[in-house]
């Protein structure tokens, strides 16, 4: 599958996305430039974490009116699959594409630790790959992740299974202590009504290799895959055969095109 | 026209002055004097430090570039080269202490990447006044802020550093960050403005009145109001910043660019001066056309604004073009504002005339070097010595109060709001010893720490010198990573002081000394002197980044423990030093007595053994006794496992309990093994003629150490955590009244 | 012509930055102080533009831009002609 | 009582953040904004204080705890009697 990565201006886990989805996935995978309006083809688009225009104003705020993000709704209305994480999450939050808004952590400090997080509905094209109830031991690294919902939208969310996502314990226990950021109702995750664009704020492409100290982030990528090969009609067969780049330790120029 | 007040206000000397006028052959005009003025202070000049730097060593198996460039460069190896370098803000981050603090971070991360390498890693040495003071707490948090708000927003992981209390620290805090850049080795830029012809192109950033020193000066000129205009702190601006990494790497990738060099302290004046210097050449600069963003700048202001996130390019003229294409694409101005000579000159114009007219050697290179005469301080013999005090009856008591102490508690206050994470590098995390990073695609892996001991340095400033150069090597080998070179962050009082220049000399003495031990370069660093309040100076604070490389990341061991029933082996040896310990300190309030002796031989055995052991992969978890002592340093093995494991140890020496418990003698590595291994690591260390012994085992949900039969300390793991845990957001929560 | 708008949570919505700064005043002995909000102010300044115009543009602007109508409210006022 | 407190960078301190909201409404077109500072505001409720006391402790608040003047300037009023 063809995956695409929105390089915003201040966007700083663009190519630790890129990473995860090329050379740990193996999927082919592209940068979209901010200013461009090609989505070049992909099969999903991701909108990576970072700082995109500083976090200047709100995040995301800012971000939401780049040419690409025309394009990224209109690819979005036409059912394609787009994930959100952190940065990109509150991206898809100002343009209107998931509901709800980012508030600063409780603590008003921001916070880059691991937390846990429980797979509240496994049957959507990001969580496929997962275990019902499943935790997911997943970084994250934000300073706005305190999600709010007003009580109507919290009661519409939960009834359409909305929710992907909540901050639980080691146990899976949706705790008040596991929820770090204050969100309500430990919100980490929710996907639109069509169920084809999920924000998250934990980072899985942190959470891809053995070596960084978990790989429980692959799940949502893997999920992404299967859903994709399903959708072209290859089943839940092999993967395409990608040749495996060769990986270096520096990254290549992000958005030299 | 320049007079005994100006010379004042400028920090020169009626001397210096003469040696000027002699120099450029006539009198100096203002803004002249204001060039030669920032150039030759302490900060860019080095005066009173050059002398004794010179005793640093600055050759070594892995070097490419030692001091004298924006940064040091190491050989990695598969052509990847490490460019690494230390600041310190500690001024400015006691005025401001969110910008000032943030804007340090700026200033390191572009001397990384003005050298063609893309930061990777930032360390951070800060140190405050005891927290139970709501100023020193405010002046922390907004540090840390400051820290994590730069570094988190350009997308740099800030993978490690220490935190440290101390009175002296009170009215000048430290703030001291490191960079650590990575880059192809054969594609590594430098400040020279090569090329007559050449054009020189200002990028990112407009300037503003930001940091003009000279401050006070000549106010006439600036109007009344030149206080209010002129703030001695800048802000930062870490999204420009971003822009112009992948700005200028672009362009470097591309071949755009002849020499680079980021506009830090003295912006515009030091940046053009030395990169002409460097090349043989001269430069030729219009004023008029510098960005700016204010009105009515004068030509003072502009070669003396210290605005942020600039940087000066030298590129060959058809080469413009595409240069400011790449930087338009990144949304930053880049203007072509002169071009470089052949005269040896600079020389600027504004409004048409001719404001600046002088030889860049003079500038650069022709700073006059003191050699400030030295004396030890009187405290020095009554503090050497100190009787010992009588033993506290409850030990295991004391050990609670040890780890709860801020400066041997848990640290995660401070790194949970840095992102450690961004890039997908970091394999060991913040809370060991020295922080890895994998190098993707590669077996080896990099790894770094910053340590310094004040107390140490305090009581003898040579042994202090040696003992932080010797402590960030075996936090390294903990890892099991080689030393590689050295950058270092000198903080002091006011050098003009005997004392506090003997304690420089000797501070500076002792780490060269330790360095030729180690046979690791210094590449570069940073003096920090004037650090002093009210005439009361800082405690002599040596600050030390050593890098070293990782063979084999799959074998780098846990800073905690792993399993159960696993083997604890010390390697070193306990004695009885007490001598400048924390528990001195904490418990009877003394800072007295010599620091722990330091033999290199035996240091660099225990360490070779440590690193021998880790690359044979017999090593689950390895972890250097230091701050606290061999009790601390086990208890920490138990707080930083993922299980909470306990461990019960049993030794017979002969010294004192407390000496035993909480002595921070030099030289000693906890390493922690399955069984089988751990006699393969005895055998390793009796190979290496290391004293090594069994002490005990994990396990269990209790911490208890013997001596001589008796239990002398009996925790549960629990408990000792929450305390160690909680000390420091303990004091958090009172200062926001929760 | 310059303009200010300034933006503030909702009052439905929790401020933790004004409750912050409201425990910090009552630990420094401020005890008349009762309750704090925290937003964020904008200053702008206009040019080529008359008073209708910047009636329509400025909130515009604010609804668009400046504040997050999910979360936050505005007020707006010209402060120089 | 309800006092408002508007904090600014002072003029000469460069406002990345209110660069930023510039450049974005420029782009969206929005031709006439010249330029935008970004500030913080806070609207404080007093109890049991008067006029006087309160022009006494607001400006010691603004300058202790809300502003830090070596960068920053405040202004302020009383909104609410
Ligand atoms: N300012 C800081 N920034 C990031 N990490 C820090 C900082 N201070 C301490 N740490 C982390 O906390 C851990 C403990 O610090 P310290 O007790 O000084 O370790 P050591 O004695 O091994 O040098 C280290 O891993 C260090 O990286
Ligand atoms: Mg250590």
């Amino acid at each position: 599958m063809k995956f695409g990565v929105v390089v915003f201006p201040g966007s700083n886990c663009d190519y630790d996305t890129f990473h995860a989805l090329q050379n740990v996935m193996g999927q082919e995978t592209v940068f979209l430039w901010h200013k461009d309006h090609d989505l070049q083809r992909v099969d999903g688009v991701v909108l990576p974490g970072g700082f995109s225009y500083g976090d200047y104003l709100r995040s995301g705020a800012i971000a939401r009116f780049s040419p690409i993000m025309a394009e990224v709704k209109k690819f979005a209305e036409a059912g394609g699959l787009v994930l959100g994480i952190c940065n990109g999450f509150q991206i898809l939050l100002e343009a209107g594409l998931l509901p709800g808004a980012m508030l600063r952590n409780k603590n008003l400090k921001f916070l880059c630790q691991h937390v846990h997080i429980r797979v509240e509905n496994q049957k959507t094209a990001f969580t496929n790959a997962a275990r019902k109830g499943q935790v997911l031991r997943i970084p994250i690294a934000h300073f706005d992740g305190n999600y709010y919902a007003d009580p109507e939208l919290l009661a519409e969310l939960e009834k359409n299974k909305q929710i992907v996502f909540r901050y639980c314990n080691e146990k899976g226990q949706v705790t008040e202590g596991a929820n770090v950021n204050g969100s309500v109702s430990n919100i980490a995750g929710i996907i639109n009504r069509e169920g084809n664009v999920l924000g998250l704020m934990p980072h899985p492409e942190r959470a891809s290799e053995k070596i960084l100290g978990s790989e429980d982030g692959r799940v949502i990528f893997q999920s992404m895959i299967n859903y994709l090969e399903k959708k072209a009609g290859r089943g839940k067969k092999k993967a395409t055969k990608v040749v495996k780049p060769k990986v270096t330790p520096l990254p290549p120029l992000i958005g030299t095109f | 026209m320049i007079d005994e007040k100006i010379l004042a206000d400028h920090n020169l000397t009626r001397d210096e002055y003469e040696y000027i006028v002699k120099l450029i052959g006539r009198e100096p005009n203002l803004t002249e004097l204001g060039i030669f003025s920032v150039m030759w202070s302490e900060h860019c000049g080095y005066k009173s430090s050059k002398v004794y730097l010179k005793r640093f060593p600055t050759k070594g198996k892995y070097l490419i570039q030692g001091p004298g460039e924006n940064a040091g460069v190491l050989d990695l190896g598969d052509g990847l080269a490490v460019v690494f370098k230390i600041e310190s803000h500690n001024h400015p981050s006691y005025i401001e202490p969110y910008q000032g603090a943030a804007t340090g971070v700026g200033g390191i991360l572009r001397d990384i990447f003005t050298m063609g390498a893309r930061p990777v890693a930032v360390l951070d040495s800060l140190r405050f006044g005891p927290l139970d003071n709501p100023k020193n707490r405010a002046i922390m948090e907004g540090v840390v802020s400051g820290i994590s708000g730069y570094g988190n927003s350009f997308g740099v992981p800030t993978v490690g550093g220490e935190v440290y209390f101390h009175e002296c620290y009170s009215q000048n805090p430290l703030v001291n960050v490191c960079c650590v850049g990575l880059a192809e080795k054969d594609r590594l830029f430098f400040a020279r403005a090569q090329g007559v012809g050449n054009a020189v192109i200002y990028v990112g950033a407009k300037t503003g009145r930001d940091g003009i020193h000279g401050a006070t000066m000549a106010s006439a000129e600036f109007g009344k109001d030149t206080e209010q205009k002129r703030p001695n702190v800048q802000v930062g601006d870490p999204f420009k910043e971003k822009l112009l990494l992948e700005a200028c790497l672009e362009a470097m990738a591309k071949n755009l660019i002849v020499g680079i060099q980021d506009m830090g302290a003295a912006g515009l004046t030091c940046s053009t001066t030395e990169m002409a210097a460097k090349a043989g050449t001269g430069m030729e600069i219009n004023l008029d056309l510098v960005p700016q963003r204010e009105e009515g700048m004068s030509p003072y202001e502009i070669m003396l604004s210290e605005s942020q996130e600039r940087m000066l390019i030298v590129a060959e003229p058809d080469k413009v073009q595409e240069l400011q294409k790449i930087f338009s694409k990144w949304d930053l101005d880049a203007v072509v504002i002169g071009k470089v000579t052949d005269d040896g000159q600079l020389k600027a114009y504004f409004h048409g005339e001719l404001v600046i007219d002088i030889p860049v050697k003079a500038v650069v290179d022709l700073c006059p070097a003191y050699r400030r005469p030295a004396k030890t301080p009187a405290f020095i013999k009554k503090i050497s010595r100190f009787k010992m005090p009588e033993m506290p009856s409850d030990l295991n008591q004391v050990f609670l109060q040890m780890v709860a102490s801020p400066n041997l508690a848990d640290k995660e206050w401070v790194y949970r709001q840095y992102d450690h994470m961004v890039q997908v590098n970091t394999m060991v995390l913040p809370g060991a010893d020295s922080a890895v990073l994998r190098l993707k695609g590669l077996k080896k892996g990099l790894a770094m720490t910053l340590d310094g001991n004040s107390r140490y340095a305090y009581l003898n400033p040579r042994r202090g010198g040696q003992i932080a150069v010797a402590e960030a090597c075996r936090n390294l080998a903990c890892a099991g990573a080689m030393p590689m070179g050295v950058t270092n962050c000198l903080n002091f009082g006011n050098p003009e002081k005997p004392e506090i220049m003997w304690q420089f000399k000797e501070a500076v003495e002792g780490i060269a000394e330790a360095c030729h031990q180690f046979d690791i370069p210094v590449t570069g660093g940073n003096v920090s002197f004037y650090n002093e309040t009210e005439g009361k100076a800082i405690y002599p604070t040596p600050v030390l980044g050593i890098v070293g490389l990782v063979e084999d990341v799959s074998a780098v061991p846990s800073a905690g423990f792993l399993g159960n029933k696993e083997v604890i082996i010390l390697l070193g040896e306990n004695k009885e030093e007490l001598g400048g310990s924390e528990y001195l300190k904490l418990v009877f309030d003394e800072e007295k007595g010599q620091p722990p002796a330091l033999h290199f031989e035996t240091e660099k055995r225990v360490q070779e053994c440590c690193r021998q052991a880790i690359r044979q992969k017999l090593v689950r978890t390895a972890h250097d006794v230091s701050d606290g002592g061999l009790a601390v340093a086990l208890a920490e093995c138990s707080f930083k496992s993922p299980k909470k494991i306990g461990f019960e140890v049993k030794l017979n020496d002969q010294i004192r309990t407390d000496a035993l418990l909480f002595g921070e003698s030099q030289s000693r590595i906890i390493l922690v093994a399955k069984e089988k291994n751990a006699r393969k690591i005895m055998a390793l260390a009796r190979k290496l003629k290391v004293k090594a012994k069994f002490i005990g085992k994990t396990g269990g949900k209790k911490m208890v150490i013997w001596h001589k039969k008796k239990k002398v300390v009996d925790q549960t793991v629990e408990m000792a955590y929450n305390a160690w845990k909680n000390a420091i957001p303990g004091y958090f929560k009172i200062s926001k009244g929760e | 012509m310059k303009v200010r708008i300034l933006v503030f949570l909702k009052p439905s919505v929790l401020d933790p930055q004004g409750q912050t700064v409201r425990n910090a005043l009552l630990t420094l002995g401020y005890k008349s102080v009762k309750d704090v909000r925290q937003g964020k102010a904008f200053e702008i300044e206009l040019e080529n533009v008359d008073r209708l115009e910047a009636e329509k543009i400025i909130p515009e602007i604010a609804d668009k831009v400046l504040a997050n109508p999910i979360i936050e409210k505005f007020t707006w006022e010209i402060i120089e002609a």
